[in-house]
C-alpha cells in the first residue's frame, strides 16, 4: 500500500516540539510560552491539511503509514485514520493551541514544564487516535496518562494529589483487563492467521470468530477500560475530583478529548472486535447509559462549586454518546460521533469560563456569585451561550447530536424499547434546569458579594480562545453536514461490522506481514 | 608431587585462609590487607593456570590499584572498629553460616555432579598459548573490540559519576 | 597438567561462599564492599579455569572486563559511601535504613 | 415574494446580529430602535407581499416550499432550512410580523432611556426571527428550532431585567421556571417527533401528512403521537398542567408580555395542533383530550382571573383561558376557528397588553388595579383602546371576539356536546366580568392614587399610534370570519381560505352536518346576553357599590384565598414534585449514593490495599543485608530445585 507521511508528521510535531522546548532556559517563560504555541498551532496546520486531503466518501483507512517494529511478533507502527479519527484528531488539535493560549496567566509557576506535558499529551491523544495497531494504541494510551497525571497533580488545586493518583489509578487498573484482552485475542488470532500480530484490521477479521461466552468477557475486559474513561455510570466519581482540582487547560483537555478516548475505544474495538458481544450486551450498556444521563444531571443540578456541576454535566453528555454508540444505526451512531465533538466544544468553554472567572476571584462557590451580568457582561454572553449550547438549544451544536442520538435510539431495534429515549430525554430536562439554575445563580440578580465589584471583564487573550470555540458552535449547529459528512461512511460502516459481521473464519490464511 | 601441585597447594591454602581472616578481622584496614593477601594468592594461582596477562593486570589493577583506593577511603573516613565477629548478633550469624554452608555443599554437589574433569580434557599447549598477552589483545582488539569500547565509557561514566557524588554539594 | 579441575572450582566456590558471608554479616559498608570484591574474584578463578582447561581465551577476556567493571563499581560506590557518611557521619550498614518503608 | 419569504427570516436576524453586535457601542436608541422596528417592517411588507401572490394563485397551487440549504442529513433522515408557504403559515405569519411589528414600534417609546434598550431590541428581534422559523417551518425540526427559540427568547425578556426582584422571587426565576417548564413541553415534542420519525421515516409535514394519510398504522400510535405532541403544546400554550409559567412570565417588560405571552408564542401551541391536524384526526381520544384539557384550562384560569389585582396578571390569566378556548376548538375538530381565535386574541390581548403597559408606564410602574381609578380622563386614547379591547374580548357583536369565540362554543356544542358548550359559556361570562372589573377599577370610578407623587398622563406617540392601529383590527379583524348565517352565498372568508389545509382531517372527523341556523342563532344570543350581564353586574360591583366585592370577598374567605393564590398549583408542584427531586439528589443521590456508596467503595477499596500492604510493607527493614540474606536463601531453594531436577 502507498505508505502516507502526513500522519507521522503530525505526530513527530509535539514530540520535536518538546524536546526544543528542553532547551530553553526556564527563566525564558515567554519563549517558552510561544514555543510551544508555535508548535500546537502547526500541528493544527497538518491536520488541517490532512482534513483537504481526506476522501470521505470512503470508509478504508487512509493516510496509512506501516513500518515493523517488533518484527518477531508483527507489532508495527501503524498509524491511520478514518472519519471517526480523523474528527477527533481535529478537536485535539483544535483544542491544545486554545488551552494554551487560554493558561497564558493562569500558569505562573513551571512554565516549561506544563508546555512541555501539554505537549506530550497532544502526542498521546494523536497516538490513540492515529493507531491501527494494537500495541500502538496501548503504548499511546497508557503513556497519555502521565502527563496527565503530572498537570493535575503539580498545578493543580488543594487537593490534588488525591485527585491525580486517583484518576491515575482508576484508569489505569481498567486498562491493565484491556491488555489481558489484547493478549488473548492476539493469541487467539495467531492460530487463525499463520502468526502472531497485533494488527488491528487482521485482528477484525479473527474477532468475530470468537465463540460468544468468550467474546461477552473480552468485550466486558475492553468495556471496562472504556467506560471509566468515559466515564459511564458507576464508573464516574474520579471524574469530578480530577475536574475540579485540574488546572483549566488540564480539565479541557480531560473534558474535551480524554473522555472521548473511552467512546473512540468503543467504537474502534468494541464493536467491530466483538459484534455478538456488543449485540448482547448493548442493553445493559444502555441502560447504565441511561442512569447515567439523569443521575449526572441530578446531581449536577445540586453541587455547590461549579466545575463540580460542569464535570457532573460531563457524566450526562457522555451518556447520551453512549446511548447513540450502542443504538447502533447510523442516526445515533452519528449523533454520537458529533456529540463527541460538540461535548468536547461546550464542555471545554465551559471549563475555560468557570477558569477565567476564578482566575479573578478565586471562588468557585456558586453561592459566592451573584448579580455579576452588570459587572462583567462579555462573561455573561459567553456564559449563557455556551451554557445553551450545553442545553441543546437547536440552533447549536449540542441539540444536533442529541436529537440524532435520541431519534436513532428511539427506533433502534437492537434496543428494541422507546423507554431508552423517553428517559435519556428527561436528561433533556434537567440540562436546562441545573445549567441555568446555575446560570441564574451566578450572572442574575443582585451583586451580594462586594469583592465582585472589582472583577474585570474578560480581556482581548480570553476573547480570543473562545471566539473560535463560538464559530464552531454555531456552525455544527447550523450547518453540521461538514462535520457529520466526514464520518458519515465510517459511521456506516462500523454498524455493518456488527450487525452483519463476516462470521466465517477466513478460507485462506491470512498472509501475516 | 610436580611443582605445579605444590604450587596449588601453597596458593589455594592461603587465598582460602587469607578469605576467612578477612572477613573476621574488626578491623578495616587489616581486613583490607588480608584482601590484598588473597588477590596476591589469586595471581599466583592464575599462573598456574598458564593466564601471565590476566595475572599480572590482577596485581597491579586490583591488588595495586582498586585497593590502594579502599584503604585511601578507610583511611579518610576512618570508621570504628568493630566487635569481634560472633558477639553482635551471635544466632543470626550461626543461622547465616549454616545457610551458606548449603549454597556451599550445593555447589560441590553440582561440581562432583557433573564431573567436568571427564568432559575436559586440557591440552598443555593450547592453554599456554590462550594466556599470552598477544593472544588477548589480538582476540580483544578485533572479536571483543565494542565490548572494549564499551567498558571505556563505563568507565568514563563511572569516573564522571565518582566526582559528582563526592562533591562537597549537590546543586 | 594433573591438578583435576574440580580443585579450582571448589576452591572458587568456597571463596564465594566466605564473601557471602561477608556480605550478610559485617556492618560496615567498606568491608561489606571488600566482600563483594572478593565474590567477583573467586568468579573470575571460574573463569579462568574454564578458559584454561578449554583453550578458549574468551573466559580471561571476560575477567579483563570484570575487572573494569569492578574498578568502575568501586570508584562508584566509594563515592556513594563518601556520600553517606557525609551526611550520616557513619559507613554503619545497620544505620543506614532510609529505604525503610 | 413567496420566493423570498425567507427574508422574513433572515431580516430580523440581521436586526439581531446587527443590535447585538453593535448595540452596546451605538447606544443610540433612534438607531437601534428603527433598525429593530425596520426589519420587522421590511418582513412585514414581504409577508404581504407573499400572501398577495398566494391569493392570486389557484387553491391547489397555494402551497409552495422555499428551501434554502440542507440542514441534517443522516441516514434516513434529511432535513432542510425549508419554510412552508401556504394559508396557514401566511396567516400566522401575518399576524406574528403585524403584531410584533406594532409592538416594536411601541417598544421604542415604553424602553425610553432603559439603559439596555439595545439589549431588548436585540431579544425581540431575536423572538421574531424564532417565531417566523416557527411559523413557515416545513418540517418538524425547523418547527422545533423556532419552537425553542422563542423559549429561550421568553427566558431572556422575562428575566430582562436580572436585577429586579419579583413578587417573592427574583424575575430571573420567573424566567428560568418559564424555560423549564417549557423544557418539561419539549420533552413531550420530541418524543412525539422521534414517534413520527420511527413511524413515517420523514419529518417533513407534507410527507407526513400524507403517510398518515397512507400508511397503515394502529390507531394507538396515533393517539401517542398526538398525545406527545400535545404535551409540548401545553407547554408552550400554558396549559393544565403546565400553565404555572405564565403568570410569573409577567415579570418581563409589558411589550414583551403582549407579544410573546399573549399575541404570538403562547399561540404556537395551537399552531402546532392545527398544522398537525391531521394526526389528530386519527386519533380521536387524542382529541377529546385536546377538548378537556382545553375547557379545563379555560375554566380554572378564568376563575383565577376573577381575584387577581395586578393588571398584568389578570390579563395572564385572561391569555391562558383565551389559550383554553383555542384548544378546545382544535379538540372540538373546528381547527380554522381555532385559528381565527388566534388571530382575533392576537389583536385584542395585545392591545390589552399595551394599553395596561401605557397604564403602568404613565402610574410609574404600579400594577395593583386596587391603585389606580378613574384614568380615564388623564389617558383618553389609552382608555378607548382599551375599553374596545375589553369589548372584543367579552365577545359582544360586532366586535372580533364575537365572531371567534361563538364559532368555537357552537362547535362545541355540535362537535362535544352540551357540557363543553355549558362549561365554556360560563367561561365567557366569567370573562367578561373579569375584563370589565379591570376596566372599571382601572378608568373609571374614584381616584385610588397619590396625587402628590404621581401624575398620569398620555403616554407618547410612538405608543399611542399602536394601540389606536391595534384598536382598529379589534374591532373589524372579525368581519373576515362572519359565519355563514350571516354572509350567505360569500360563505365564511377566513374558513374557506384556511379550508384546503384542514380538508383531510375534516374529512376523516365527518362530523359536520346537520345541525339548524335557529340553533345556532339561539346560542349567540344566549350568549351574547350572558356576557352583557355580565358586564353590567361588573358595573354595578365594582362602579355603583365597590362594598359588594368586599363582603363577597369576606364571606367566602376560603375560596377567595384559594383563587387569589391560583388553587395553590405552585406550591403543590413545589411539594410534591420539585422539593423531592432537589432534595432527594441533594440528600440521596449525591452526599449518599455518589459519595458514600459509589465514590465510597472505590475509597474503601483503595483502603483494603493499604492495609493489607501495611502488614506487607514490614518486611521492607531498609537494611540491604537482611534482602541479601533473603536472596541467598532463594538461591538455596533454587539450587536444590535445579539438583534435584537433574538427579
Amino acid at each position: 500500500m502507498e505508505q502516507s507521511y502526513l500522519l507521522t508528521y503530525l505526530l513527530a510535531v509535539p514530540i520535536i516540539g518538546s524536546l526544543l522546548l528542553l532547551f530553553i532556559n526556564k527563566e525564558k517563560a515567554h519563549l517558552i510560552k510561544y514555543v510551544g504555541l508555535i508548535v500546537a498551532l502547526i500541528a493544527f496546520v497538518i491536520s488541517l491539511i490532512i482534513y483537504l486531503d481526506f476522501n470521505d466518501q470512503s470508509s478504508d483507512f487512509q493516510f496509512v503509514h506501516k513500518f515493523n517494529w517488533v518484527t518477531n511478533l508483527n507489532i508495527s507502527y501503524h498509524v491511520g485514520i478514518d472519519g471517526l479519527s480523523m474528527l477527533l484528531i481535529l478537536l485535539t488539535t483544535f483544542l491544545t493551541p486554545l488551552t494554551l493560549i487560554s493558561s497564558w496567566s493562569g500558569i505562573k509557576n513551571k512554565v516549561k514544564e506544563f508546555t512541555f506535558f501539554m505537549l506530550f499529551l497532544e502526542l498521546g491523544m494523536l497516538g490513540v487516535f492515529a493507531s491501527l495497531d494494537m500495541f500502538l494504541f496501548y503504548v499511546f494510551w497508557e503513556a497519555m496518562l502521565i502527563p496527565m497525571y503530572f498537570i493535575i497533580g503539580i498545578w493543580g488545586g488543594e487537593r490534588r494529589i488525591y485527585a491525580s493518583i486517583k484518576f491515575f489509578i482508576y484508569t489505569m487498573a481498567g486498562s491493565l483487563l484491556m491488555l489481558v484482552a489484547i493478549i488473548w485475542l492476539c493469541v487467539y488470532s495467531a492460530d487463525l492467521l499463520g502468526g502472531f500480530t497485533t494488527n488491528l484490521l487482521d485482528l477484525y477479521k479473527t474477532g468475530p470468530t470468537i465463540n460468544t461466552t468468550i467474546q461477552g468477557f473480552l468485550f466486558l475486559a475492553f468495556a471496562l477500560s472504556f467506560a471509566i474513561k468515559v466515564p459511564l455510570f458507576p464508573f464516574h466519581t474520579w471524574l469530578p475530583d480530577a475536574h475540579v482540582e485540574a488546572p483549566t487547560a488540564g480539565s479541557v483537555i480531560l473534558a474535551g478529548v480524554l473522555l472521548k478516548m473511552g467512546t473512540y475505544g468503543f467504537l474502534r474495538f468494541n464493536l467491530p472486535l466483538f459484534p455478538q458481544a456488543s449485540i448482547d450486551y448493548a442493553g445493559l450498556i444502555s441502560v447504565l447509559a441511561v442512569i447515567g444521563i439523569i443521575y449526572g444531571a441530578l446531581v449536577a443540578m445540586v453541587q455547590t462549586d461549579m466545575k463540580k456541576l460542569v464535570a457532573y454535566s460531563s457524566v450526562s453528555h457522555l451518556g447520551f454518546v453512549m446511548l447513540g454508540i450502542f443504538a447502533l444505526n447510523q442516526e445515533a451512531v452519528q449523533g454520537a460521533v458529533i456529540q463527541m465533538i460538540n461535548h468536547g466544544l461546550s464542555t471545554g468553554a465551559l471549563f475555560l469560563l468557570v477558569g477565567m472567572i476564578y482566575e479573578r476571584t478565586h471562588t468557585r462557590k456558586i453561592a459566592d456569585y451573584g448579580g455579576i451580568a452588570k459587572i462583567v457582561p462579555y462573561f455573561s454572553f459567553a456564559l449563557l451561550f455556551t451554557s445553551l449550547s450545553s442545553i441543546g438549544l437547536p440552533g447549536l451544536n449540542g441539540f444536533i447530536g442529541e436529537f440524532l442520538i435520541l431519534t436513532g435510539a428511539f427506533k433502534s431495534t437492537v434496543l428494541g424499547s422507546w423507554w431508552f429515549t423517553v428517559f435519556a430525554a428527561t436528561g433533556v430536562i434537567f440540562a436546562a434546569v441545573y445549567l441555568l439554575w446555575m446560570y441564574k445563580k451566578v450572572v442574575f440578580g443582585e451583586v451580594t458579594n462586594a469583592n465582585m465589584n472589582s472583577v474585570t471583564d474578560l480581556n482581548f487573550r480570553e476573547k480570543l480562545v473562545l471566539v473560535p470555540i463560538f464559530v464552531f458552535i454555531v456552525w455544527i449547529g447550523i450547518y453540521p453536514t461538514t462535520f457529520l459528512k466526514i464520518s458519515d461512511k465510517t459511521s456506516e460502516h462500523i454498524i455493518n461490522l456488527v450487525t452483519s459481521p463476516v462470521n466465517q473464519i477466513p478460507v485462506e490464511k491470512i498472509d501475516v506481514k | 608431587m610436580t611443582l605445579e601441585v605444590i604450587l596449588f597447594a601453597i596458593f589455594s591454602t592461603i587465598c582460602a585462609v587469607s578469605a576467612v581472616l578477612m572477613i573476621t578481622r574488626p578491623s578495616p584496614v587489616i581486613s583490607a590487607l588480608f584482601l590484598v593477601l588473597n588477590f596476591c594468592s589469586l595471581a599466583g594461582l592464575y599462573l598456574t593456570l598458564n593466564a601471565q596477562f590476566i595475572a599480572v593486570a590482577q596485581v597491579i589493577v586490583y591488588a595495586g590499584a582498586i585497593m590502594v583506593f579502599f584503604l585511601f577511603v578507610i583511611m579518610l573516613l576512618n570508621p570504628e572498629t568493630e566487635r569481634k565477629f560472633f558477639e553482635h548478633k551471635a544466632k543470626l550469624r550461626v543461622f547465616i553460616i549454616v545457610i551458606v554452608a548449603l549454597v556451599l555443599i550445593q555447589i560441590i554437589y553440582v561440581i562432583f555432579l557433573s564431573k567436568p574433569s571427564q568432559t575436559i580434557t586440557s591440552e598443555a599447549s593450547r592453554s599456554i598459548e590462550t594466556g599470552t598477552v598477544e593472544n588477548i589483545g589480538r582476540e580483544m582488539f578485533t572479536n571483543y573490540v565494542l565490548p572494549f569500547e564499551a567498558a571505556g565509557y563505563l568507565l568514563l561514566a563511572a569516573t564522571i559519576g565518582a566526582l559528582v557524588l563526592a562533591k562537597k554539594k549537590f546543586e | 597438567m594433573q591438578i583435576p579441575i574440580e580443585y579450582y572450582l571448589i576452591l572458587s566456590a568456597f571463596m564465594f561462599s566466605v564473601g557471602i558471608v561477608g556480605v550478610l554479616t559485617r556492618r560496615n559498608a567498606i568491608i561489606v564492599f571488600m566482600c563483594i570484591e572478593l565474590m567477583l574474584n573467586s568468579a573470575n578463578l571460574t573463569l579462568i579455569t574454564f578458559s584454561s582447561y578449554l583453550g578458549d581465551v574468551g573466559g580471561q577476556l571476560f575477567v579483563f572486563f570484570v575487572m573494569a567493571v569492578a574498578a568502575a563499581e568501586a570508584a562508584v560506590g566509594l563515592a556513594i559511601i563518601i556520600a553517606i557518611y557525609r551526611n550520616k557521619l557513619t559507613v554503619n550498614i545497620d544505620q543506614i535504613n532510609i529505604l525503610k518503608w | 415574494m413567496i420566493d423570498l419569504i425567507y427574508l422574513t427570516v433572515l431580516l430580523p436576524l440581521l436586526g439581531f446580529l446587527f443590535n447585538g453586535l453593535a448595540g452596546p457601542k451605538i447606544k443610540n436608541e433612534k438607531v437601534i430602535g428603527i433598525v429593530g422596528s425596520g426589519v420587522i417592517g421590511l418582513s412585514f411588507i414581504v409577508v404581504v407581499g407573499a400572501f398577495f401572490e398566494t391569493l392570486a394563485l389557484p387553491v391547489e397551487q397555494r402551497l409552495n416550499i422555499v428551501t434554502l440549504f440542507q440542514w441534517i442529513s443522516v441516514g434516513g433522515l434529511n432535513i432542510s432550512f425549508s419554510y412552508q408557504v401556504d394559508q396557514l403559515s401566511l396567516v400566522m405569519s401575518l399576524i406574528v410580523i403585524g403584531v410584533g411589528f406594532l409592538i416594536h414600534v411601541y417598544s421604542i417609546g415604553y424602553m425610553h432611556g432603559d439603559k439596555s434598550f439595545w439589549r431588548f431590541f436585540t431579544y425581540l428581534n431575536l423572538f421574531i426571527f424564532a417565531m417566523m422559523n416557527l411559523v413557515l417551518a416545513d418540517n418538524f425540526l425547523v418547527l422545533f428550532l423556532g419552537w425553542e427559540g422563542v423559549g429561550l427568547c421568553s427566558y431572556l425578556l422575562i428575566g430582562f431585567w436580572y436585577d429586579r426582584k419579583f413578587e417573592k422571587s427574583t424575575t430571573s426565576a420567573a424566567g428560568l421556571k418559564a424555560f423549564v417548564v417549557n423544557r418539561i413541553g419539549d420533552f413531550g415534542f420530541l418524543l412525539g417527533m422521534f414517534l413520527i420519525y420511527s413511524t413515517f421515516g420523514t419529518l417533513v409535514f407534507t410527507d407526513v401528512f400524507s403517510r398518515a394519510v397512507s400508511f397503515a398504522v394502529p390507531e394507538h400510535i396515533f393517539v401517542f403521537i398526538a398525545i406527545f405532541l400535545f404535551i409540548g403544546a401545553t407547554g408552550k400554550s400554558a396549559q393544565i398542567p403546565l400553565l404555572v409559567w405564565l403568570p410569573d412570565a409577567m415579570a418581563g417588560p409589558t411589550p414583551v408580555s403582549a407579544l410573546i405571552h399573549a399575541a404570538t408564542m403562547v399561540t404556537a401551541g395551537v399552531y402546532m395542533v392545527a398544522r398537525c391536524s391531521i394526526l389528530y384526526a386519527s386519533a380521536p381520544a387524542a382529541m377529546m383530550v385536546v377538548a378537556v384539557i382545553g375547557i379545563f384550562t379555560a375554566f380554572f384560569a378564568a376563575t383565577i382571573g376573577l381575584v387577581q389585582n395586578d393588571i398584568k396578571k389578570v390579563l395572564a390569566y385572561s391569555t391562558v383561558s383565551q389559550l383554553g378556548y383555542m384548544f378546545l376548538a382544535l379538540g372540538a375538530g373546528a381547527f380554522s376557528a381555532g385559528i381565527f381565535h388566534v388571530m382575533t386574541h392576537a389583536f385584542f390581548k395585545a392591545l390589552l397588553f399595551l394599553g395596561a403597559g401605557s397604564v403602568i408606564h404613565s402610574m410609574h410602574e404600579q400594577q395593583d388595579i386596587r391603585h389606580y381609578g378613574g384614568l380615564k380622563k388623564y389617558m383618553p386614547i389609552t382608555y378607548g383602546t382599551f375599553l374596545v379591547a375589553a369589548v372584543a374580548i367579552s365577545g359582544i357583536p360586532p366586535l372580533s371576539g364575537f365572531f371567534s369565540k361563538d364559532e368555537i362554543l357552537w362547535y362545541s356544542f355540535t362537535n362535544l356536546g352540551f357540557v363543553f358548550w355549558l362549561i365554556g359559556l360560563i367561561t365567557a361570562l366569567m370573562t367578561a366580568f373579569y375584563m370589565f372589573r379591570l376596566y372599571f377599577m382601572t378608568f373609571e370610578g374614584k381616584e385610588k392614587f397619590d396625587h402628590h407623587k404621581l401624575h398620569p398622563h398620555e403616554s407618547p406617540k410612538m405608543m399611542t399610534v399602536p394601540l389606536i392601529v391595534l384598536a382598529v383590527l379589534s374591532a373589524i379583524g372579525g368581519f373576515i370570519g362572519i359565519p355563514e348565517i350571516f354572509s350567505g352565498e360569500h360563505g365564511n372568508l377566513f374558513h374557506t381560505w384556511l379550508a384546503p389545509i384542514f380538508k383531510t382531517a375534516e374529512m376523516k372527523l365527518m362530523q359536520f352536518g346537520g345541525h339548524s341556523h335557529f340553533e345556532e342563532l339561539l346560542l349567540m344570543i344566549i350568549s351574547v346576553v350572558a356576557a352583557l350581564s355580565a358586564i353590567l353586574y361588573a358595573r354595578f360591583v365594582y362602579l355603583k357599590k365597590p362594598e359588594v366585592a368586599e363582603k363577597t370577598s369576606s364571606r367566602f374567605k376560603a375560596a377567595y384565598n384559594i383563587l387569589l393564590n391560583k388553587y395553590f398549583l405552585d406550591e403543590a408542584y413545589d411539594a410534591t414534585i420539585v422539593n423531592p427531586i432537589v432534595k432527594g439528589s441533594e440528600k440521596i443521590l449525591w452526599k449518599i449514593a455518589d459519595n458514600k456508596i459509589i465514590d465510597g467503595l472505590i475509597n474503601y477499596l483503595a483502603r483494603l490495599i493499604d492495609i493489607i500492604s501495611g502488614f506487607i510493607k514490614r518486611i521492607q527493614t531498609g537494611v540491604a543485608q537482611s534482602y541479601a540474606l533473603v536472596m541467598v536463601i532463594g538461591i538455596v531453594i533454587a539450587l536444590f530445585w535445579i539438583i534435584l531436577s537433574y538427579a
